[in-house]
């Protein structure tokens, strides 16, 4: 079914009466060309291009529990391509341009909402970083724009510029980044792919692959085994759990990354704000909650949940920044599983194994991918070649030392 | 004798008393430290010469309020030794001495801030600076914890009202501040 | 969390600083013939089990010592707590 | 206005009168008051609007569940909105405002929302707002922002200060009702350390609320001479006006204590709020149970509230919602509310029971049947009931009570992601058997609902904790009811019925959901936002459950659950953050000649927590540039001093001292001579440049390492590791002495002349060489550290003093150097200096360059291992082309060559694909008179002379380059060995 005004308006006069599930619900076939493993904003997507750029016919998306119920459901939503390395940046440029697009394409109102991500800067030696940041951006094709401090006040009059233990000294703007509503990615991909023939199969868990000679003929589920031609795997923080079943160690980690909204208020922040040096970050939403988060809790972890200090942390970074906001109060915080790869990057690669492909690595930062993540790994699947934004997101970088290193940490995946 | 005249971690040429309703903050210009770790192989030995020196050996989270000399432990196999700076100008050489190849010993007088905190609201104090369990703690309690972002050492000491806090010294103005707000919010 | 130190008792997991997996103890031979491998495979593909995990923590506000923790990654249980320098000499590190 | 709901008394203090003013309008009150019981006195039921169809809305309960009657209170920068009238503690003067309208409370423009409501249904935001594609951010999205939230912030700098603080109990009890005062007697009795935590400003719970008797006590008395003896033990810690907000792992609770919530303003210097730690060893969860709505058409109105809130506005606040009052039950527990309204005076129209085996009365009307809509445009004024026969009564009426059953407030035994179980007894949810490690729940948070049942539950509870023996204490007698409840969730037929009355979400809402497939808890929630207001659903989302449960045809637990997450109820950012902002937000840190350098006017940077001086203005510049070139001239031609303090410093001792050095550095320590600096550079083990800095060997058996600023701490943890880790028999001992030495850098041609009238010792080139260190003594005695080094590329020294002696040496150095018109230099001065030299800091070491990016590829010693050794080997890292440091020059001495722009050849594309590197560190050369730079270039080290591009597109700047080395002064090192 297709949403239009016209639609809209029928419905609403006659009853909502003709609105059908948003996708079916169908039970799974013994065979697929590709299998997904993983009904998140990344699986999804890539289904979605499957069927609908790459004209894939028989393919299944596989969740545990209910889609969209991992990470694409508990982020703070940001949307951005301000990265600054080679490996990196055109792959997210690319994301945010298929963003730019993706509610048309898909016939979702996914609210993705271009009002711009500002990088507070506060010393010189961060200044120089977001110079050579700024102009890899801009020699990528992507947007950035230097401010200074008296344009930021202007635009933000209730940012502590006055008594600041860090002061302001400018900011790199990017104004084609900003939000998107996180929940509706998720659904807009599986409605989108459900129309294309993908059967999305929930309540479906992954408990083995079917390994024969090298090769992977299938995946064992709580539904029985299917078959498939290819396996994708894309579950973010689960991923060293399921690739442990093909007897894989993956570089990575499973981290808890806490975030919080707070009451709703009248509009207060039109963009998002980082404070790269107090460890904190903040949108707002269009309900009128406050979006915000900051650095890992920093254990490894699969309880998506965190503890006080990091919370006292964030509010305290936030309150640096904004003392205004010290009345509003704090409504949420939930934690998310993040799989920290080793480089802070991700890996969009074929395994040693025939037919099983892998994504993930995605750090606290695969919300913005998504679009991006699903295109490639579709064009992957599909070609058995990498999309040519994805070449460097190898397995074996590590083993070269061909390390994509954004943030210059190292093999310590709790500081990327 | 050379004319060089030290100043205090506040900076000031004398030490700084803030006297509260129920709570005084002294800080304490008057130590000289000394860290001492035991060479390995040799760790007998210097708990000899500890106890020589203290009376006893400290142990973990644990001091020997001593005098003149007194100390605690810092880490396994670690102590800090402090004594009288008007007596002990050159505490660190003593030690040196009188541990020989046993012990390890660096100077830390000028590495620390010391604020004494007594009277009837010092244990509302503490407990709105550090997570120490200062209600249960008792005299010769030493911990090492976080106060206002700083790695501190509190101590324990004999009056019950007493408690002494040890800071890193560039720090001594934020952590001077910390003490002064907070004896305001329970004064 | 707490952390119950071996030799401080349970002290607030903020005083800590976290590195991982304990097998980054276990350092490979440089002058073996496999080191690049081994190497690799030390500094990159760490445990990163959902349940008991053996990972080192730093006492970095506290007494300094590198702890060995088992912690549960699906809980946060901790079952044991011991001295990173007590394990390596048991693991046979020495100079 | 008269306070004209007032009836009879209750626990409000009647001789003492409070002034406050709501929408501009003044009112009375009385302290016990909260702002909703004092509003409903004086008459006033509407006190909101509802977030999507501006709905009108007066308190549905008594307490912190209240989704509906939330405020902006008090004003200017203490404005705080959303802030829930129900838990308002009343004080004279105080000031509030309704929120989220358009125009008047009364006539709310936005209320025209409500007439499209057909439109505004549950997912419909993702259907529309698509056409023209442009529009969404234009037009659609902003209208939608401006309607959007509730209250709204001053955006004034928050005035208010507030503490954090830690607490260590044996025992913590949450909640002061019945079962968690009889756990709290029971454990303090018995000389358990105990907190005894309750969100309300009274304690008591329920038992403030009700009329029957503990023993032959009122339940407020008994609660009062409860909360007496509790106050008289050493070993309790009674803390009324303190939500516990979290339960956090391994016992960690975090609580919120109100302390100056309920005054006018805070006195000063005392907190608003403290956030509190609490380790405890054992929890009892006594939190009590939230009563839930009936859901049926235009349920939504001001007056129609939860039964128990009428009860409890009655018996504690002494107020009437309204003189003429009608039940709408399910259970028993209405009747209660009915018979005790009924007490007081105020008319009972009806009760309206579900059952047909329902209690009657002598003193009202007992009805079986349903509530099938009402109304009154802003405030209850009819019942529509059908009566079991189908028959229809109009009942006339200004408040309506709603008694659906009671929820077990489990919140806090899901913070750790543990799942509560259904009791079908109660027709609730229970605490689940994952609760979160030491918590036990007692009372009517674990489903005992009466209160004799909370008693001894309560004493249980905290007996079983403790491990106390011996036989349980006698109780005192008390109401001990059953639970009668038929589940009844909503009225058959409804549409417009409210489930979620904060952020409108009706029964139709979730058909829809569920006829859209959005059939999970999970999905339902996030498709109608039921659930998400700033109640977390604890009055609605039972509602919803019920009405998925139905539609699917399963049982409500096979549904499934919604978790609660913390906080309990919502926190103050202010209070979480604590002490920690403006200048507070990190602690400071200041070397010792701070002041000093105060005195000269310096400006100061902030290197990590240091702050460093980072030039020193002098009468008449105008310019930094001009302060910066004259301390860099001046030193390079006579003499300049800078504090170096901020280096990290560590003692490294030990008889196998030089083999752990050996072991941490890329280059050799081992044949280091006693008496000898030398420079090292550290990798980490993934073969990346970390840190650099020199180790000064003072004894066979003992060097002083220095670190970078920034990576002290860094660094020394890592040394650690090795230590303690990797060579755990290594006799080697480490300390940070960072703090305990005072460090200063005299640099220049004179500056061995200047250290000579203050060194006691020889330091001629002969006697105390290029790299020579020792221990010394200055000024006649006072003891010191002197290193022959240099990061300004003069002859320059490195002096060290205890601390305490910094600011004494730092005047004694400009006293005896003014001869040589001695010049202090900041940070500024430092970094043009070091650039002219092509020494590499932060910019270069940026945790992505390696030793041969850096040029000193070869350092790395091929006779030991290190840390970083073999994987510094690997293949990517050692490729034909990488990045090499090199030195950049303006062709035109006049252009400028910025850090952060691109390298690209001179001819081509400028763009990604041609990128030939990047310049890291840039600065004006006062000495060379143009500005210079240094970088990284592709296959640097063979282009030297190359004439190239730097663009920097986004401070748009392009300039013409030559490649030169980075060594742009003295390449030959002949200043600093003369």
């Amino acid at each position: 079914m297709r949403y239009s005004g016209f639609k809209v308006i029928k419905e609403a006069l006659t009853g909502h009466k003709g609105w059908t599930p948003a996708w079916r619900d169908p039970a799974p076939q013994s065979h697929y060309d590709i299998v997904i493993i993983g009904g998140g904003g990344h699986g999804l997507a890539t289904a979605y291009y499957l069927a609908k750029q790459y004209r894939q016919k028989r393919v299944a998306v596989l969740e545990k529990g209910w889609i969209g119920g991992g990470n694409v459901g508990r982020n703070t939503t940001i949307i951005r391509s301000n990265y600054l390395l080679d490996g990196n940046e055109p792959f997210y440029e690319f994301s945010l341009k298929l963003w730019e697009g993706l509610e048309q394409d898909f016939n979702y109102n996914a609210m993705i909402s271009q009002r711009g991500i500002l990088n507070l800067i506060h010393s010189d030696a961060q200044r120089d970083a977001f110079i050579r940041r700024g102009n890899a951006m801009i020699l990528n094709g992507a947007d950035a724009e230097m401010l200074t401090t008296e344009q930021i006040k202007a635009r933000y009059p209730f940012l502590n510029t006055d008594d600041a233990r860090f002061p302001i000294k400018g900011g790199l703007a990017q104004h084609r980044g900003g939000t998107v509503r996180h929940d509706a990615v998720a659904w807009g991909y599986a409605r989108g792919a459900d129309g294309h023939g993908v059967d999305i199969i929930q309540n479906c868990e992954v408990t083995g692959f079917r390994i024969e000679n090298g090769k992977c003929l299938g995946v064992e589920t709580t539904k029985g085994f299917i078959g498939a031609g290819k396996v994708g795997c894309a579950v973010a923080g689960s991923s060293s759990r399921l690739m442990s079943k093909a007897d894989m160690r993956l570089p990575m980690e499973s981290h808890v990354l806490q975030a919080f909204v707070s009451e709703g208020l009248k509009p207060v922040l039109p963009g998002v704000i980082t404070f790269g040096a107090g460890h904190f970050y903040c949108s707002q939403s269009d309900k009128g909650g406050l979006v915000f988060g900051g650095d890992l809790d920093g254990y490894n972890s699969y309880a998506q949940r965190g503890n006080l200090p990091v919370v006292e942390d964030v509010c305290e970074g936030g309150m640096a920044i904004f003392p205004a906001f010290g009345r509003a109060r704090l409504l949420r915080m939930w934690g998310g599983i993040m799989d920290m790869s080793m480089d802070g990057s991700p890996i969009i690669d074929r395994t040693h194994i025939d037919g099983l492909y892998f994504n993930g690595g995605w750090c606290y930062g695969g919300f913005k991918a998504t679009p991006a993540s699903g295109f490639c790994f579709a064009h992957l699947l599909a070609t058995d070649t990498p999309h040519p934004t994805a070449t460097a997101y190898r397995f074996d970088r590590f083993e070269k030392g061909l390390m994509i290193d954004e943030k210059g940490m190292g093999n310590q995946p709790n500081l990327h | 004798m050379h004319d060089l005249m030290p100043i205090t971690a506040l900076g000031g040429t004398e030490a700084r008393i803030d006297a509260f309703d129920h709570v005084t903050i002294t800080e304490n210009d008057g130590l000289a430290l000394a860290s001492v770790a035991a060479r390995m192989g040799h760790e007998k030995a210097c708990h000899t010469v500890l106890e020589k020196l203290l009376g006893a050996v400290p142990g973990p989270g644990k001091a020997i309020l001593h005098d003149p000399e007194a100390g605690f432990w810092m880490g396994p196999d670690q102590w800090m030794i402090g004594a009288p700076r008007d007596s002990h100008e050159l505490l660190a050489d003593q030690l040196s001495d009188q541990f020989g190849e046993t012990a390890s010993v660096t100077e830390q007088s000028g590495a620390w801030v010391c604020f004494d905190v007594t009277g009837p609201a010092m244990l509302d104090l503490c407990e709105r600076l550090c997570a120490v369990p200062i209600r249960r703690m008792v005299a010769g309690d030493a911990q090492r914890t976080m106060i206002h972002q700083l790695g501190c050492f509190v101590i324990r000491r004999q009056d019950a009202d007493h408690i002494r806090i040890l800071g890193p010294r560039a720090s001594a103005g934020s952590l001077h501040h910390a003490l002064i707000t907070t004896a305001h919010s329970v004064a | 969390m707490i952390i119950d130190h071996p030799l401080l008792g349970p002290r607030d997991s903020a005083e800590f600083t976290y590195m991982g997996d304990a097998r980054l103890i276990d350092r490979p031979d440089p002058d073996a013939e496999t080191a690049a491998q081994d190497f690799y495979e030390y500094g990159y593909l760490r445990g990163n089990p959902a349940g008991w995990h053996d990972e080192l923590w730093f006492h970095e506000a506290g007494d300094r010592s590198w702890l060995v923790v088992t912690r549960n990654t699906l809980t946060h249980e901790i079952s044991k707590v011991q001295l990173a320098r007590d394990v390596a000499r048991s693991r046979g590190r020495s100079k | 206005m008269t306070q004209v709901n007032r009836i009879g008394r209750g626990q409000v203090d009647f001789t003492k009168t409070l002034k406050f003013s709501f929408d501009g309008k003044s009112y009375t009150g009385h302290p016990g008051d909260t702002l909703a019981s004092a509003l409903l006195a004086n008459g006033v039921r509407l006190m909101g609007r509802s977030f999507k169809y501006h709905r009108p809305r007066g308190p549905l309960s008594a307490g912190s569940e209240e989704p509906n009657a939330l405020v902006e209170l008090r004003g200017g920068a203490r404005q705080e909105p959303n802030t829930r009238a129900t838990t308002v503690e009343l004080f004279d003067g105080l000031l509030a405002k309704s929120q989220n309208r358009l125009g008047s409370l009364k006539f709310d423009l936005l209320s025209i929302n409500d007439r499209f409501s057909n439109f505004l249904t549950a997912g419909f935001y993702y259907k529309t707002f698509m056409w023209p594609a442009a529009f969404w951010e234009k037009f659609y999205e902003p209208i939608i922002r401006n309607a959007a939230g509730l209250g709204s912030l001053s955006l004034k700098d928050d005035p208010d200060v507030y503490d954090k603080g830690f607490l260590h109990c044996d025992l913590l009890i949450i909640g002061a009702g019945p079962a968690g005062l009889s756990a709290a007697l029971t454990a303090g009795r018995a000389g358990a350390d105990v907190i005894l935590a309750d969100e309300d400003f009274r304690m008591g719970g329920r038992l403030n609320s009700e009329t029957f008797a503990i023993g032959d006590a009122s339940g407020a008395d008994w609660a009062a001479a409860a909360v007496a003896e509790l106050a008289s033990l050493p070993n309790v810690r009674l803390m009324p006006r303190t939500t516990v907000i979290g339960a956090f792992d391994h016992g960690i609770y975090g609580a919120v204590e109100r302390v100056s919530d309920h005054i006018h303003t805070p006195d000063a210097g005392k907190p608003r709020q403290v956030l509190w730690r609490i380790y405890t060893k054992q929890t009892v969860l006594a939190a009590g149970a939230i009563e839930r709505p009936i859901a049926f058409e235009n349920n939504d109105r001001p007056g129609i509230m939860l039964a128990s809130a009428l009860r409890t506005y009655a018996n504690r606040f002494a107020v009437a919602a309204d003189r003429r009052v009608a039940i709408f039950t399910n259970n028993d527990d209405g009747h209660r509310t009915a018979s005790d309204l009924h007490a007081r005076g105020v008319k009972v129209v009806a009760v309206i029971d579900t059952r047909a085996e329902a209690p009657r009365s002598m003193d009202y009307e007992v009805l079986h049947g349903q509530v099938i809509d009402t109304k009154g445009r802003l405030g209850l004024t009819f019942a529509e009931v059908k009566l079991a026969d189908g028959s229809m009564r109009t009942l006339d009426c200004g408040a309506l009570g709603l008694s659906g059953g009671w929820n077990p407030n489990v919140h806090l035994t899901c913070h750790q992601r543990g799942r509560p179980t259904w009791n079908p007894d109660l027709a609730a949810f229970v605490p689940g058997t994952d609760l979160p490690p030491g918590m036990t729940v007692a009372g009517a948070a674990q489903g005992d609902l009466s209160t004799a049942g909370a008693l001894a539950g309560g004493a249980k509870a905290a007996r079983a904790v403790l491990g106390l023996k011996g036989r349980m204490p006698v109780l005192p007698e008390a109401e001990d009811a059953p639970v009668n409840i038929t589940p009844f969730w909503y009225v058959e037929g409804c549409s417009r019925a409210w489930l979620d009355q904060q952020n409108d979400v009706t029964v139709k809402d979730v058909k829809l959901s569920h006829q859209e497939g959005f059939r999970s808890v999970e999905h339902l929630k996030r498709y109608t936002t039921l659930g998400m207001a700033t109640d977390q659903g604890k009055t609605s989302n039972m509602g919803g459950l019920a009405i998925m449960a139905e539609l699917a045809g399963k049982a409500i637990p096979e549904v499934g659950t919604t978790i609660f997450r913390p906080p309990y109820t919502p926190t103050a950012i202010g209070v979480l953050a604590g002490r920690h902002r403006g200048q507070e937000f990190h602690p400071k840190r200041l070397t010792p000649s701070h002041k000093w350098a105060e005195e000269q006017g310096a400006v100061f940077v902030e290197v990590g927590n240091w702050l460093r001086a980072q030039w020193f203005p002098k009468p008449g510049e105008t310019h930094w540039r001009e302060s910066v070139d004259r301390e860099v001239l001046a030193t390079r031609k006579s003499v300049g001093v800078c504090d170096v303090t901020t280096l990290g410093k560590v003692d490294v001792q030990g008889t196998d001292a030089a083999a752990f050095l050996n072991k941490i550095y890329c280059n050799g320590f081992a044949k280091l001579a006693v008496g000898k600096t030398r420079y090292g550079l550290m990798l980490r083990e993934d073969g990346i440049a970390m840190d650099d800095g020199t180790a000064a060997r003072l004894a066979e058996d003992h060097f002083v390492v220095t670190t970078t600023t920034a990576n002290a701490l860094p660094v020394y943890r890592h040394m650690e590791f090795v230590r303690q880790c990797l060579c755990p028999d290594m006799d080697v001992q480490l300390i940070s002495t960072t703090e305990a030495w005072a460090q200063y850098a005299v640099a220049g041609p004179n500056s061995r002349k200047l250290l000579e009238k203050i060194v006691d010792q020889d330091i001629s080139n002969e006697a105390f060489p290029f790299m020579a260190c020792a221990n010394i003594t200055i000024c006649g005695g006072l003891r010191a550290r002197l290193f022959r080094i240099s990061f300004s590329g003069e002859l320059a020294y490195e002096i060290a003093v205890p601390m305490a002696y910094g600011d004494a040496l730092m005047r004694k150095i400009m006293e005896v150097g003014a001869e040589f018109d001695v010049t202090p230099y900041g940070t500024e001065a430092l970094g043009v200096m070091r650039i002219e030299k092509g020494h590499a800091a932060g910019n270069e070491l940026n945790g992505t360059t390696t030793a041969q990016n850096l040029g000193m590829g070869r350092m790395i010693s091929s006779l030991k291992d290190c840390i970083g050794k073999t994987l510094s080997q690997r293949e990517g890292l050692n490729a034909d082309g990488d990045l090499r440091q090199v030195g950049i020059r303006p062709v035109d001495p006049n252009d400028p060559v910025p850090a952060g722009a691109h390298l690209m050849n001179a001819d081509g594309p400028i763009d990604a694909a041609h990128d030939q590197g990047y310049a890291t560190s840039a600065c004006y050369s006062p000495n060379l008179g143009h500005a210079i730079a240094i970088g990284f270039l592709k296959n640097g080290s063979d282009r030297m002379g190359e004439r190239m591009r730097l663009v920097s597109p986004l401070t748009k700047v392009q300039v013409d380059v030559e490649i030169t080395s980075a060594h742009f002064i003295d390449p030959e090192g002949e200043r600093l060995r003369a």
